[in-house]
């Protein structure tokens, strides 16, 4: 699965941020090379909010963080509304970048220790020299918009504060900015169970109230599906399919996927879980399947494929193209096939099964 | 909210802390004054008489100050920032004070040399071979030590810390040309820099000022640089590039706020090390000349076989050397701990 | 009633912080028979963690720590041991799976040293014996080529197979009691599932009483026959785990278990947030621990403190500490 | 193989800037050799003949070559002090004895601040702990030549027990080497050993808080084998580190110990030479020290790569 291809880019003029064949790469030593990200392709509609799902080491920070220009993508195309970003010199990329914002995983490393609240939310106004009559009362707006009491948290600095309160000023700093794109990478994972809601609840309402498009990155397949629009599968640095999130839980084919899925402790478990549609991918209690290959050196033709229960030698020998197998769905695998009837089946198409039908 | 219980064990527990610290500390300051006052004791019976007073006084008083307070009360703390404060007085207003001749020999020729410490005559810490009074020696001596080393470090510091900032942030070319810099200043050991530079600079005090912050400033180089690596990977950072802030900018507002404890808690360490580099050097006789005292030749006085039949020669610059570097050491560490969570690394 | 593999009575767990004393574990009760599994769910400063290592004996009485009640392993007191007949407990008797198997393991050590010294000082085994038990826990772990990786260091394994070697090794001397301290939280999502199932199947094949600890709970939902949820160092609510999760009494229990997102939700769904953030352990809020983050939280909440008591119909064992438990059909105040 | 050679090649590149430094330090240096060879008083024509034999009217950089290709080559010159022997021999003869010296304190010190770091760290807080500590930091506290000189008082005229400034070679008789060189060896060891114990106390801390010490203990280990097997390996990576940091402490101590004892050493030997401006001496002592140290440190530095599993390169 985890392959290439642009069949599920879209074609609306309105799209706010255009990521084409992006490349991340990191020397590591003698002359290796991390493949953080190989060729990603996505788009994003205004409003929209798209999922990047993946295990650690899948290249999904990486990416937001190249889509950022944090550091620059090793090849590819980022465009923001009308410009590309990646051609663009530093002093223009400073203004272009402060047009997207970041949330990121450990809000308590987001803040600096040495500075107040209201300095750390005013900091996008004092790094752009701005110095209004109304920057107080803006920041206090923002404080209360993202539900802290301005005369609380006014004067009091980072350890004085709970990690989801932390996240709640990373948030308000990020909404000083006035971004078109609001790039999330596992805002809630280093939360209290508690807490994370009251978190993807603010993201979700802060993204209608700003006008906001966002890319929200985590591991947690519930999260992603609850707070996204669209959802993109991430396999070492590849894409494996891109669905509509309404459709994880039960359209979803790629192997991966499944997987991921499958993996929910507890998803299995649950009496009132309607039966799924497909074979479960069974996980094996040996480790010998599980292991992620180095990124240094990723297997050939569809990286997946050492944990794949359906790989075959098609798969190491070519790599799997982006198709679309239903509305806005979009799958790269050589062995999921959709056959005609309304419930999409898991289907190999080995040659032993061939042979065996 | 305690229970009553609770409060009668707390004040049985205060009254208790009283009592034992009152009598530890009469016995200790009975101990203290028996042991430095009596005549007839051995040298030694009368230096552990007087340690344990001290320690005894010591513990009873923290014990007193708990019991009166309610609270413990860093009692070593505050005797060395304490003593600090009475040094660096004293060594400011040194020419206004009251003390004997420290450096002219012509004036002193009526004084009797080797006087022993008696507290209320008018040499309370004894004289030396030429009848100069050890008390304005060593404050002259501290006036001298502290000026040179607080000099050095602060010169130390403000270049070290920059040029660390700027290579930690920018690693690539810059870092490894301020590593070759730093790698071979530091491949001479310290004392043996100090004396290949004693060899052909003269021992003026701005002379010796530069010599030791030349010693400093790769550590701290190093400690800038490592502190500012930390903080580089924070992700503050990152979000401030992102908020669209120059490289200038984060260093000076993110990075240099963090860094500059670290730095500073090593300094005052650092002083403590100067001291006794300076101390060390005039001990060799390559610092400081007599007849400008400092700790280290005044303690070098005792060399020879003056010591075995006049220790005080070389016990009160001795006593103020290590109460002066003692301070140091405890204020840098207590900083050390507060500020720096990652001096171990170094 | 059979005879109790583990029985802890009335635990507090105290520590003095320079700021004031942290009250870690508050008063605990609980009983878990041969093979039985137990969830602990709770949240950071919850003092699930703590508790697990007190029931160890990890954690005893010393300068900066105080613990009262009693914790009962084998029918001893495991507190009242003198340290060395304590020792003789852990593998033997009870072993603990910590969270992170990236710091549990020496760095230093070779990973058939770590299992094969366990074997050699409990059991007595010589270095051939332990050699070739050890292969074969590894084995039994689905750890593959075992030979092999017994001349590994840790740090040349993956998280997931670090984790297998840390189960092998708490499994070495075939305790009765497992306590897996967050066992997965640290690992990977594909890999968290793998290790659940693996102590899951090893316990019932071993008739293993386990206490699975955790924040997830997923994770405690299907692979555990009780729950006990925790809050600010006490249980609030226990009962077997599908009748909690099916019907929770804990306004905080119903609570956490809305605000978790599920699959099955459609996008977008808007989540029950529990407002407000867990108690602070110095300086814990008087009366109900949850008041001031209840929806239901009334004066008398604030004030008095509710006691654990059977909130159970018949003879279902279901005890929750709540003045005004929730209705078995969800709704309001009762 | 190839990260060796560039440390070594970088190694090289230090000691060439430190050569040239001190070079250019003592070339530098105020008043005229040839007058402190010859002395006061003789007529300028011999003084001019001297420079010329020394080579001073040559340019700094043809010197500079001059000597450093001569110090690689073993020849550092001959000391401007009668007798105006030669540098390297000098220094051959010194070195040993500031070698003994060194080693001898790094031992005591080691021997000492393990179980003083052990016995602290497995009793953090306590009354043991809290003795140690304080006398480890009133000890480093205390400059080495003032600790020399207060040993002195106490051990060879107090109490008599040890002779002063005498030195008996190794070779000459084991025993009476021994006697003389331990108090000097116990004056240089404090330092270090407060250090140590210091560092090593803290860092064994940080260790027994480690999940891995916890699943030792929870696996039954008796407390000392959990503190030697688990927690002293790992501790014990950054004590040797600290032993490469200190080293440069380590000379300046030996240094002011063989001159306070007056024990015919690299250190006495730099200070007398820097006393009388015979800068050859200081040149080549000074290059040597430094290729000790630099030589000792990256030897550290390489062994621990392989005392530490984490650090060895593993292909996966």
């Amino acid at each position: 699965m985890a392959g290439s291809g642009t069949a599920h880019m879209r074609t609306a003029a309105e799209r706010v941020l255009v990521v084409d064949d992006m490349v991340v790469e990191f020397p590591v030593g003698r002359k290796q090379v991390v493949h953080a990200v190989s060729g990603m392709n996505l788009d994003l509609l205004p409003g929209e909010t798209l999922g990047i799902l993946g295990e650690s080491g899948c290249g999904k920070s990486s990416a937001g963080r190249a889509v950022m220009q944090m550091p620059k993508p090793t090849s590819g195309r980022v465009s923001l509304g009308k410009r590309e970003l990646t051609g663009l010199k530093v002093r223009e990329l400073r203004g272009a970048r402060a047009r997207m914002q970041m949330i990121m995983q450990d809000p308590i490393s987001s803040l600096n220790p040495r500075r107040k609240v209201r300095d750390l939310v005013a900091e996008g106004l004092a790094i752009w020299g701005y110095d209004g009559d109304d920057k107080d009362a803006s920041i206090r707006e923002t404080l209360e918009a993202v539900g802290l009491d301005p005369d609380v948290v006014w004067d009091r600095r980072p350890h004085e504060l709970s990690g989801g309160q932390c996240q709640r000023v990373c948030i308000a700093r990020a909404l000083m900015m006035n971004p078109d794109v609001l790039i999330c990478d596992e805002p809630v994972s280093s939360l209290d169970v508690s807490v994370q809601a009251q978190i993807l609840n603010l993201l979700e309402r802060t993204k209608e109230n700003y006008d906001l498009s966002m890319i929200f990155i985590a591991h947690d397949v519930s999260v992603v599906k609850n707070i996204s629009d669209r959802v993109m599968v991430l396999y070492l640095g590849k894409t494996c399919e891109v669905l509509p999130s309404g459709g994880l839980q039960d359209e979803a084919l790629h192997p991966y996927t499944r997987m991921l899925i499958s993996s929910i402790p507890g998803e299995e478990a649950r009496a009132e879980t309607p039966e799924s549609p497909h074979d479960e991918v069974e996980v094996p209690l040996s480790a010998s399947a599980t292991e992620l290959p180095s990124p240094l050196n990723p297997p050939s033709g569809c990286r997946f494929r050492t944990r794949c229960p359906l790989a075959t030698d098609l798969c190491a020998a070519e790599e799997p193209v982006m198709r679309e197998v239903g509305a806005g769905h979009f799958l790269a695998c050589h062995h999921v096939a959709v056959p005609d009837g309304d419930a999409p089946r898991l289907t190999v198409l080995s040659d032993e099964e061939n042979v065996a039908g | 909210m305690p229970s009553k219980k609770a409060l009668r064990a707390a004040s049985v527990n205060r009254t208790r802390l009283l009592t034992v610290g009152a009598v530890l500390t009469v016995v200790g300051l009975a101990l203290a004054i028996f042991g430095w006052s009596t005549p007839s004791l051995l040298l030694g019976g009368k230096a552990v008489l007087f340690l344990a007073g001290v320690a005894l006084l010591f513990q009873g008083v923290n014990r007193l100050l708990q019991g009166v307070l309610g609270r413990r009360v860093d009692l070593t703390l505050w005797l060395c920032v304490g003593w600090l404060v009475a040094i660096v007085l004293a060594a400011i207003l040194a020419p206004y004070l009251p003390l004997g001749e420290q450096n002219d020999v012509a004036k002193t020729l009526l004084e009797p040399s080797y006087t022993t410490p008696a507290l209320l005559t008018e040499h309370p810490l004894g004289t030396n071979n030429q009848g100069l009074d050890l008390l304005a020696r060593s404050i002259y001596g501290a006036r001298t030590s502290l000026m040179i080393s607080l000099l050095a470090v602060a010169v130390g510091t403000v270049v070290g810390g920059t040029i660390g900032v700027i290579a930690g942030y920018f690693r690539k070319g810059v870092d490894s040309v301020v590593g070759i810099f730093t790698n071979a200043l530091l491949a001479v050991p310290p004392l043996i820099l100090l004396i290949a530079l004693s060899t052909f600079l003269d021992p003026s005090i701005r002379n010796m000022s530069l010599a030791l912050a030349l010693l400093t400033i790769p550590s701290m180089i190093r400690l800038a640089r490592a502190n500012t690596i930390t903080f580089a990977q924070r992700e503050f950072v990152m979000a401030a590039r992102l908020m669209g802030a120059t490289r200038m900018r984060v260093m000076a507002r993110e990075l240099v706020p963090n860094v500059i404890l670290p730095v500073f808690s090593m300094a005052v360490v650092m002083i403590s090390a100067l001291i006794v580099a300076e101390a060390s050097l005039s001990f060799l006789g390559l610092g400081i000349q007599q007849p400008d005292p400092t700790w280290g030749n005044m303690i070098a006085e005792g060399e020879g076989g003056i010591m075995e039949d006049h220790p005080h020669i070389v016990l009160v610059p001795g006593a103020f050397l290590f109460l002066t570097v003692f301070a140091f050491n405890l204020l840098g560490e207590k900083a050390q701990a507060r500020w720096d969570t990652r001096s171990a690394k170094l | 009633m059979t005879e109790h593999v583990l029985e802890v009575d009335d635990l507090h767990t105290t520590f003095s912080t320079p700021r004031g004393l942290m009250r870690a574990v508050d008063g605990v009760s609980l009983t878990l028979g041969a093979g039985e599994t137990l969830g602990v769910v709770g949240e950071s400063g919850s003092g699930k963690s703590v508790l697990g290592r007190t029931i160890m004996g990890l954690i005893s009485n010393n300068a900066n720590t105080e613990v009262t009640g009693s914790v009962r392993i084998a029918g001893q007191d495991v507190h009242e041991m003198k340290p060395g007949a304590r020792r003789k407990l852990w593998g033997p008797e009870v072993a603990m799976v910590f969270q992170d198997p990236m710091t549990s393991l020496n760095p230093v050590k070779k990973v058939g040293v770590h299992i094969t010294e366990a074997l050699r000082l409990h059991l007595g085994l010589n270095r051939k014996d332990a050699t070739e038990r050890a292969v074969d826990l590894l084995r039994q772990v689905f750890i593959p080529e075992p030979v092999r990786r017994m001349k590994q260091y840790p740090h040349e394994l993956s998280g997931g197979m670090r984790q297998r070697v840390v189960i092998a090794m708490a499994l070495a001397c075939d305790p009765k009691l497992l306590i897996a301290d967050e066992p997965t939280t640290a690992l990977d999502v594909t890999v968290q599932k793998q290790i659940l199932d693996l102590l899951a199947t090893l316990a019932s094949e071993r008739n293993m009483a386990t206490i699975l600890v955790s924040h997830d709970l997923g994770a405690v939902a299907g692979r555990t026959d009780r729950v006990a949820v925790m809050y600010g160092g006490r249980t609030v609510e226990t009962s077997s785990t599908s009748r909690v999760f099916a019907n929770p009494r804990h306004p905080y229990s119903e609570a956490l278990i809305a605000s978790i997102p599920q699959l099955r939700d459609a996008p977008h769904t808007v989540l029950r947030a529990i407002e407000g953030a867990p108690p602070n352990m110095l300086n814990p809020p008087t009366g109900c621990r949850f008041a001031p983050r209840c929806r239901f939280a009334q004066d008398r909440c604030r004030e008095e403190e509710p006691l654990l008591r059977d909130l159970g119909e018949r003879d279902v064992v279901h005890r929750g500490a709540c003045h005004f438990p929730l209705e078995i059909a969800y709704e309001g105040v009762s | 193989m190839r990260k060796v050679a560039l440390r070594i090649g970088e190694l090289a590149g230090v000691l060439f800037i430190v050569s040239f430094g001190v070079f250019l330090m003592l070339s530098l240096m105020p008043g005229d050799p040839a007058v402190a060879i010859l002395g006061e008083g003789h007529p300028p024509q011999e003084y001019a003949d001297l420079r010329q034999e020394l080579g001073l009217n040559d340019p700094l950089l043809q010197r500079y070559w001059d000597w450093l290709s001569g110090a690689v080559t073993g020849d550092f010159g001959t000391s401007l002090v009668p007798p105006q022997s030669d540098v390297l021999d000098r220094i051959g003869g010194a070195l040993p004895v500031s070698l003994q010296l060194a080693v001898m304190g790094l031992a005591i010190a080691l021997v000492l601040a393990i179980p003083l770091a052990m016995w602290s760290a497995a009793r953090a807080g306590g009354t043991v702990d809290r003795l140690i500590g304080a006398s480890m930091f009133g000890i480093l506290s205390v400059p080495s030549f003032l600790a020399g000189l207060l040993l002195i008082l106490i051990f060879s005229n107090g109490l008599g027990w040890f002779p002063r400034a005498q030195w008996v070679r190794l070779s000459d008789s084991i025993g009476g080497n021994l006697h003389h060189a331990l108090l000097p060896a116990v004056v240089i060891a404090l330092m270090e050993l407060a250090l140590f114990t210091r560092v090593l106390r803290n860092d064994l801390i940080v260790t027994l808080n480690e999940d891995f010490i916890l699943a030792a203990r929870a696996k039954g280990m008796p407390p000392w084998r959990v503190m030697v097997t688990d927690a002293l390996r790992p501790s014990s990576f950054s004590l040797v580190t600290l032993m490469g940091i200190s080293l440069g402490r380590l000379i300046g101590s030996t240094v002011i110990v063989e001159y306070l004892f007056a024990l015919p050493g690299m250190g006495s030997m730099i200070v007398n030479a820097a006393n009388q401006g015979d800068y050859p001496m200081v040149q080549g002592a000074v290059l040597v020290i430094a290729l000790v140290y630099v030589a000792v440190n990256a030897g550290i530095d390489f062994s621990y790569g392989y005392l530490d599993p984490r650090t060895r390169r593993v292909d996966a």
